[in-house]
């Protein structure tokens, strides 16, 4: 687009924009098919792993990520590093003081002990 | 602007010095200022703004020190009490502090040291100042139906159980929040998009550095803050039991959330003014800054590791050991970077030429009061001090030396330093050296104190206390009242000089940063030309003209763009 | 200037403040296993800091008088930056706060892990008093300990996050709403210490207090003896009042006619009281015992439900003391 | 100088402090990605809780999503993903100038938005229904068939899951609540005291209500519908806002704001539009599928 005066505009060929669609809902069924299967423990990272692939789909072809200024990739991959930190620490410390919690405690609840 | 360009290149910008046609009196009327996209209009509103929530927070925080004056009843009730300190911290904090620096001083220069005509995004900043205000009169209208008894840390369950207007403060420091977001969100874009010819990240003034690290903890952890306060509304409005025990909830797990956005804001209180000091202490030592490299990656550092450190304020929550431990280690980890600003600081001041003006006398303040209120940081970072030291008045002590005596008194020094600029007028710096001095006393006399009642187990966010405190609490109040008096002067000689003020020259300190290359109060459009940045701290290349009462560039083309801009 | 100034005001201060009775300058008597080291770290940290500021504020003022700026004489030209120095004054540091995290965390250990013989008391924080029950049961209004031996506290709040502290032991804990918490100390020294909520908590948060009493050697177990059976030794006049006092009634409920977060109590027993619900009741002893068991069934006017529920906190023999109390005539003019 | 910006001739309108369009266009693209990043934190808060809660009691996890409808959920991520596909389209339309594809997609995007909350509503009105709501009104109704078999069933069959699995929910409340509504914050006189003792000590009675809760309704389900309804609540405000948006678009497209190839605009509104989808490819997988 030069009336932008610059280069790197990216226009998405229609082509590619139904190649991803057409991944996105293969992995949709994916999905959904394989938390019908009891894997265990392992359902959950399965299932992560397969959205995962579906929002990097979508961050690289259908938000440009992938022809975009790095930064603004690390702008929003930095988002994603700090909440995993945020995560990490409260999932680390909450499952440490687990024993000391009365089990079940919900006075305010009907019924609750 | 092209046509725009007939004054003889060399004394280009300054040339109008004294001429008319400034921001300030480009258009008339409220509105012209209420709707305005000028980001030195919507600084200076905001200065505005931001100076009255000071004052209403000061107020508060005189009552309290009254009402300690003596145990049990003085002046309130232990209710009121309760409010006024809740609202101390929370107007101090969401309204005051926060937004501080970036939003009045950080709106005002950043674009002028940029030599930039504006933010990158002006409406956005417009958007930003419109909901500090909606956000402060939620916190206003909160106060009418009765305050907040919580605490500014609105801990659950308590604050899911009074009886107080919590839903409205909370709902304005959300709002609030998203104001700091966009704040922070416009620096970033300006400061990566708008440099101007010659400004390398590393010819960057330290200001810069200073407030772009801000911005980054601004648009990272205000987020969170967001949703926690959304959370807490829920919890109380529906009963959402995330943080209520009463329905399964777990209170420290709100702390987790709230430390995760306090203890960075912590340092969206502290940057700015470190970045305000760097100015300051090369301009007054006449000398290039030292170790600027060191000073700009520092900035860099305390913003990325405050985000690792926020369990220091749970050690005794009944958060884990080990995360006691591990937040212990990295607590530390943040006291290096600020240690090394303030040895490169020193440092500039080596072989100087120094200038004791007022801005200069803040920034000495600052190194003296940062330094305690630094050191006595290691006091509370390392487990078993702080398992004695936690929520006494040792914590309070060392927060004000730090808010207080780094950010309030950096804020001090900079509204002092470019005051000329955004006003054009001088103050009288007999009064500001007094005052300098009162501020300096009272805060020392009513905080030290603290330290030692806080070490001898005086519990923080006490009315009533035990007989033995009394004389701590007295010294205390003394000292506040010393501060006041000190604010009291100053708020006179700065509105004095608006009126009376002598006219300022465009660089009346010798700077060498591009916002002294406009005319003071700049002209609407800032700069006359695009602008070339050179070394922000090579003073040599001014010399003082008595003629003009200020400096100027020997070489004003220095500062111009060697090719005009697209326009 | 600056530093001249600042030791005239600390000079004044110690003038002005003689130490309180045994505890130094910055802190409290020493009274527990652990407040030794703890001190000790204080100190190390106070000295480095001193050391560090008396350095910071020292070549300040000595830069501010020497490079004063004087007529016509510039700055000096001197060197911008110099990477010795940078990490000189960066690596010192580092050193210095891993020491300090070091034996932080290691007298953290030592607060942190109880010896496995410790004696347990359980510690309900309510607004705004504590309750400290004994293993035989028995509810106390303060913590009594034998000294010279672990004391293990098992903490739990029944409304918001209370924090236990006590200055002297250098101990402090939250005491958290639906979960048990834990701290311990072992005193060293007989005497009365002061016990306070370190967690703001509302109204009387500051008179949360509570003494801890440390009994001299062979004195603990008689006092819990004699304590233990009050509902014998006592009148049920004396008894009621003290449970009135101990298990926080009087936190809410006056005796001297003023109303407080509940009703005042004074001369209740036979008066009529407008309920809530608009009815009209005259108070007996079953209304009392009723408004201890379901304190929110029948309010009266005027007062919110907040009672929190005495089932199965109370003996029976217990509520009639406190019946009894409510009922003698005299009961009223000797609550203090 | 006038405050708005100057024409250069091709009809590209740059803002007066701008150098040139391109300058322009890179600071509003850092900027909505930016704020993109902040929308991940803002939602970031949630999914910290559902981790917690999830990692520390799975049982209420796996009780709580038998009673979503997966079959609606697919429904729905479904539709999102037309609606990214339609979106990026008109971001194409608009950087090529064809407006009449343009106004398409945009109201494509639009109609699946609505379509979302459509579904959403259905499901809402069921858990309503039930009275399977966030903690503060969380009340399963009375029924009676066998809990155990429904909870079975529902395993492997996926439409009609949550109106059988409710059944399951309900008979064991008629086994242990009294259905009275759940006290207000002030009324705290059903709290238990807390201090009848340390798990070990006095506390066996909370142990083993916790223990033959896990047969049927484990103590604190109320947490999952809490946290059900926050995420998708959130989400679905922010669907809202993006109706709003497109609406926008749609107006300047109207008014031929987009003729000159400044497709800005729809670029911003797309990317927003993307990161919502993006959320809700997660939520549906951790709170339907799990």
């Amino acid at each position: 687009m030069n009336e932008h005066g610059d280069s790197f505009v990216h226009i998405a060929s229609v082509k590619l924009l139904l190649v991803v669609w057409i991944a996105l809902m293969f992995g949709t069924w994916l999905t959904v098919s394989a938390s019908t299967v009891d894997l265990g423990f392992l359902n959950i990272w399965v299932g992560l792993a397969i959205a995962t692939g579906k929002a990097v789909l979508v961050a690289l072809y259908y938000m440009h990520l992938r022809w975009d200024k790095p930064f603004n990739a690390l702008v929003f991959l930095g988002a994603f590093f700090f909440l995993f930190l945020f995560i990490g620490f409260a999932m680390m410390d909450t499952a440490h003081y687990q024993p000391d919690l009365i089990p079940g405690y919900s006075p305010g609840m009907v019924g609750g002990s | 602007m092209a046509e725009e360009i007939s004054a003889p290149v060399g004394v280009a910008n300054v040339d109008h010095a004294g001429s008319d046609d400034n921001y300030l009196n480009h258009g008339k009327g409220i509105l012209s200022w209420l709707f305005t996209l000028d980001h030195k209009r919507i600084g200076v509103m905001y200065l505005v703004a931001i100076l009255s929530s000071f004052f209403l927070g000061g107020v508060f925080a005189m009552l309290l020190r009254s009402e300690l004056w003596t145990a049990g009843q003085t002046i309130m009730t232990a209710d009121t009490y309760n409010k006024m300190f809740t609202l101390h911290g929370a107007v101090m904090i969401f309204l005051f502090i926060i937004p501080g620096i970036p939003a009045t001083l950080g709106n005002f220069v950043l674009p002028l040291m940029l030599g930039a005509k504006d933010v990158a995004l002006p409406r956005l900043n417009l958007a930003s100042f419109w909901l500090w205000l909606t956000g402060a009169s939620f916190a206003v209208v909160s106060i009418i139906v009765g305050a907040v008894d919580t605490g500014w840390t609105f801990y659950t369950p308590y604050s899911t159980t009074t009886g107080t207007a919590v839903i409205s403060m909370t709902l304005g420091a959300f709002i609030l929040g998203f104001s700091s977001i966009f704040t922070g969100l416009n620096f970033i874009v300006t400061i990566h998009k708008m440099r101007p010819e010659g400004m390398t990240w590393f010819r960057m003034p330290l200001f810069l550095w200073g407030i772009y690290s801000t911005a980054i903890i601004q648009v990272l952890a205000t987020p969170v803050l967001g949703i926690t306060l959304l959370l807490l509304v829920a919890e109380r409005a529906l009963g959402v039991g995330i943080f209520d025990p009463a329905l399964g909830g777990d209170p420290v797990l709100y702390q987790h959330f709230f430390w995760f956005y306090s203890h960075p804001a912590v340092y969206i209180m502290i940057l700015p003014a470190m970045a305000i000091m760097s100015e300051l202490i090369s301009t007054f030592s006449g000398k290039h800054i030292f170790g600027y490299r060191f000073i700009a990656w520092s900035s860099i550092a305390i913003a990325l590791l405050s985000f690792l450190v926020w369990g220091h304020h749970m050690f005794t929550s009944g958060q884990s050991g080990l995360t006691n431990m591990i937040f212990s280690a990295l607590t530390f980890s943040v006291a290096i970077p600020s240690a090394v600003k303030v040895f490169n600081w020193l440092a500039t001041m080596y072989k100087g030429s120094i200038r004791l003006a007022a801005p200069m006398l803040y920034a000495l303040s600052f190194l003296f009061l940062f330094a305690i209120g630094g050191l006595t940081g290691l006091f509370l970072g390392s487990l078993s001090t702080d398992i004695h030291l936690h929520d006494t008045y040792f914590v309070v002590a060392h927060f004000h030396y730090v808010m207080f005596g780094g950010t309030v008194i950096a804020f001090l020094g900079g509204i002092h330093y470019w005051w000329p600029k955004i006003f054009g007028r001088m103050y009288s710096e007999r009064w500001a050296q007094l005052s300098a001095l009162l501020i300096f006393v009272g805060f020392n006399l009513t905080f030290f104190t603290q330290f030692v009642m806080g070490s001898h187990g005086m519990p923080r966010r006490y009315y009533n206390y035990l007989e033995q405190f009394t004389p701590y609490h007295q010294a205390s109040t003394v000292g506040s009242f010393i501060l006041a008096l000190g604010f009291l002067i100053m708020a006179g000689y700065l509105l004095h000089s608006l009126v009376r003020g002598e006219k300022a020259p465009a660089n009346p300190w010798g700077a060498a940063t591009l916002e002294w290359e406009t005319t003071s109060p700049p002209a609407y459009y800032n700069f006359k030309h695009d602008m070339r940045a050179g070394d922000p701290y090579d003073l040599d290349a001014l010399r003082f003209e008595p003629s003009l009462g200020g400096y100027v560039r020997r070489d004003p083309s220095s500062v111009l763009a060697t090719t005009e801009g697209v326009e | 200037m600056t530093a001249t100034h600042f030791g005239r005001m600390l000079l004044a201060r110690f003038a002005m403040m003689p130490d309180p009775e045994d505890g130094s300058f910055w802190m409290p008597p020493q009274v527990s296993t652990v407040a030794h080291s703890v001190d000790w770290l204080f100190n190390f940290i106070l000295a480095i800091s001193v050391f560090f500021f008396v350095l910071i504020v020292a070549v300040m003022v000595i830069f501010v008088l020497k490079y004063r700026r004087r007529e016509g004489q510039d700055a000096a030209p001197s060197p911008s930056h110099n990477m010795a120095l940078e990490i000189t004054w960066t690596v010192i540091p580092v050193v210095l706060v891993i020491v300090i995290f070091f034996f932080g965390f290691k007298g953290f250990l030592d607060m942190a892990t109880p010896p496995a013989n410790a004696y347990e008391v359980l510690v309900e924080g309510q607004k705004w008093n504590w309750s400290f029950t004994y293993p035989n049961g028995y509810v106390d209004e303060n913590l009594h300990v034998p000294v010279d031996r672990p004391v293990r506290l098992v903490m739990s709040s029944s409304d918001v996050i209370h924090s236990l502290y006590v200055p002297a032991f250098r101990i402090k804990m939250d005491v958290v709403p639906g979960r048990y918490s834990k701290a311990w100390f072992e005193a060293t020294e007989p005497g009365e210490y002061d016990l306070f909520c370190a967690e703001y908590c509302g109204t009387s948060h500051s008179d949360m207090l509570a003494h801890v009493i440390v009994h001299p050697p062979g004195e603990f177990e008689p006092w819990l003896e004699k304590a233990s059976n009050f509902l014998e030794t006592m009148s049920p006049v004396d008894a009621g009042r003290k449970l009135f006092q101990v298990r926080g009634c009087m936190q809410c409920h006056s005796m001297d006619g003023s109303a407080k977060t509940g009703p005042t109590l004074l001369g209740v027993f036979g008066r009529s009281e407008n309920m809530a619900d608009g009815s009209t009741i005259t108070v007996d002893e079953n209304y009392i015992r009723q408004s201890i068991l379901e304190p929110n069934a029948r309010v009266v006017a005027g007062f919110e439900p907040v009672m929190p529920t005495y089932q199965g906190r109370l003996k029976d023999a217990e509520i009639m003391a406190i019946i009894e109390y409510l009922k003698a005539p005299e009961g009223a003019p000797q609550e203090e | 100088m006038a405050d708005h910006g100057h024409d250069r001739g091709d009809g590209l309108r740059v803002e007066h402090h701008f150098e040139n369009a391109d300058q322009q266009y890179q600071s509003a693209k850092l900027g909505m990605w930016i704020f993109l990043g902040t929308e991940i934190l803002f939602f970031g808060g949630l999914f910290v809780a559902y981790s917690v809660y999830r990692a520390n009691h799975p049982e209420v996890f796996v009780f709580g999503h038998h009673f979503l409808d997966k079959g609606l959920g697919a429904l729905n991520t479904v539709i999102l993903i037309c609606s990214s596909l339609t979106a990026a389209w008109a971001v194409r339309a608009a950087q090529l100038r064809q407006i009449g594809m343009l106004k398409l997609m945009l109201t494509l995007t639009m109609l699946c938005a609505f379509g979302f909350m459509g579904v959403k509503t259905v499901e809402y009105n069921s858990k309503w229904k039930h009275g399977l709501l966030w903690a503060g009104s969380y009340e399963p109704h009375l029924d009676h068939t066998d809990p155990a078999t429904d909870l079975i069933h529902n395993e492997d069959f996926e439409d009609g899951g949550d109106i059988e699995g409710v059944d399951a929910v309900e008979t064991d409340e008629s086994g242990t609540a009294d259905v009275e509504s759940a006290p207000t914050d002030t009324d705290r006189s059903a709290i238990d005291p807390a201090a009848v003792g340390p798990p070990g000590l006095a506390g066996p009675e909370p142990e083993a209500e916790g223990e033959e809760a896990l047969e049927i309704e484990p103590a604190n389900a109320q947490v999952y519908f809490s946290i059900y309804f926050l995420m998708t609540g959130l989400h679905g405000i922010h669907v809202l806002a993006g109706i709003g948006a497109f609406i926008w678009l749609l107006l300047c497209a109207r008014r031929g704001d987009f003729d000159t190839g400044h497709f800005t605009r729809v670029d911003m509104v797309a990317l927003y539009w993307h990161v919502v989808d993006l959320i809700w490819i997660y939520l549906f997988l951790l709170l339907y599928l799990i």
